[in-house]
């Protein structure tokens, strides 16, 4: 399952959503606003998808991830728009049978969410600035 | 060949708009959406480099034909990796 | 933070104990009672612990994880008692500045909680048998 | 020396009892645990190879001295890499 929203994300939610009988294994990361990035102070940030795209991409990254993995559920949940200090941006649920599974099968699934998908961060800085991240610059 | 295309993140800022309507040759590639964006948004080739291109939804690298009534996109770097 | 309880795990409170500003990443490991196991069919589980040797070994796991990983809070939870299928019998959640941290971080309480907290379980088989779980025989 | 040793999940079962009391002799050892539990408690024998032995709420190798008021415990493997 994938989720794109502009509402907080009820990442209790998306855990109860992938929880199994057969899978004894839940793995949940969640992704939130952070106030030190390499010494700068973030009080905010925003973030924008390209529509259609973001969710296809992700829909595939759930298919890749149940293709290497015994996945039981899986959900994916990103956040658009502002988002204040510790809010959380994305959350990713993986049940499994066992825990090892679980583990990778979250991580590599947010890791492509990460470099896969058309969606990008604004940092707003305390210092009154504010900046898109690319990567690479 | 008149194509749209979209823009986003810093790429959306330094062009001014968050689509542009480029005038391309017959049988256009991505090379040509990323030299004619180049030209008309002078503001973005710096950026332009280390964007993606997407055309339909979907990666595409250089070589790929641009139809007339394409989607496409102009994509700065994700943020991965940074939480 | 550690706990042992006989009542059902409130896994949300766990991982919002655990969210901080300067961290941007929480990942959280949920183990539940699994219905098939090598082909046969659990119905229910019991687990029994040392208690006071299993507080003090969970203590030092996190006092383990903190000396690795960059933590910026964690907490482990583990249920005793019986449970039925799909009940959690154990909550791990570890918040760290990035996700890498988070991920090795939480991977590493639940597999050093498995292997070394004195805390066994009894499956109880649907076809009337329970036995103890000692791995190695 | 009398010590009271506490037995868990399977042990327990076997033994019938969830804590035994040893009669050792002085500067007695964790190997003397374990050899007078196996012969006061032929039923243990068997799983009594694959557990460890607590003394005070800490592993304890075979050579660990064992005190008179000493709080000692057998731990059958735990559940390690099952869920």
């Amino acid at each position: 399952m994938i989720r794109i929203t502009t509402e907080p994300i009820d990442y209790h939610a998306v855990t109860e959503a992938v929880r199994r009988n057969d899978c004894g294994a839940v793995v949940t990361f969640l992704g939130a606003v952070r106030e030190m990035t390499d010494g700068r102070q973030t009080i905010a940030l925003d973030y924008e998808a390209y529509p259609g795209m973001a969710e296809k991409k992700m829909a595939e990254i759930e298919e890749e991830t149940r293709s290497r993995w015994p996945v039981g559920d899986m959900m994916m949940v990103h956040r658009l728009g502002h988002m204040d200090l510790g809010e959380i941006s994305v959350a990713v649920a993986v049940s499994c049978p066992h825990r090892d599974q679980a583990f990778q099968a979250c991580r590599y699934a947010i890791d492509r969410l990460k470099e896969l998908v058309p969606i990008w961060k604004k940092e707003n800085w305390s210092d009154g600035n504010s900046e898109w991240v690319h990567p690479g610059s | 060949m008149i194509v749209c295309v979209r823009l986003f993140a810093r790429a959306k800022d330094l062009a001014g708009v968050d689509s542009a309507v480029l005038q391309l040759p017959q049988n256009a590639t991505v090379a040509d959406v990323r030299q004619v964006l180049a030209a008309d948004f002078p503001g973005v080739s710096g950026l332009l480099a280390r964007c993606a291109v997407a055309v339909d939804g979907e990666f595409a690298n250089d070589a790929f034909p641009i139809s007339a009534n394409a989607e496409v996109a102009l994509l700065p770097p994700v943020s991965g990796g940074q939480c």
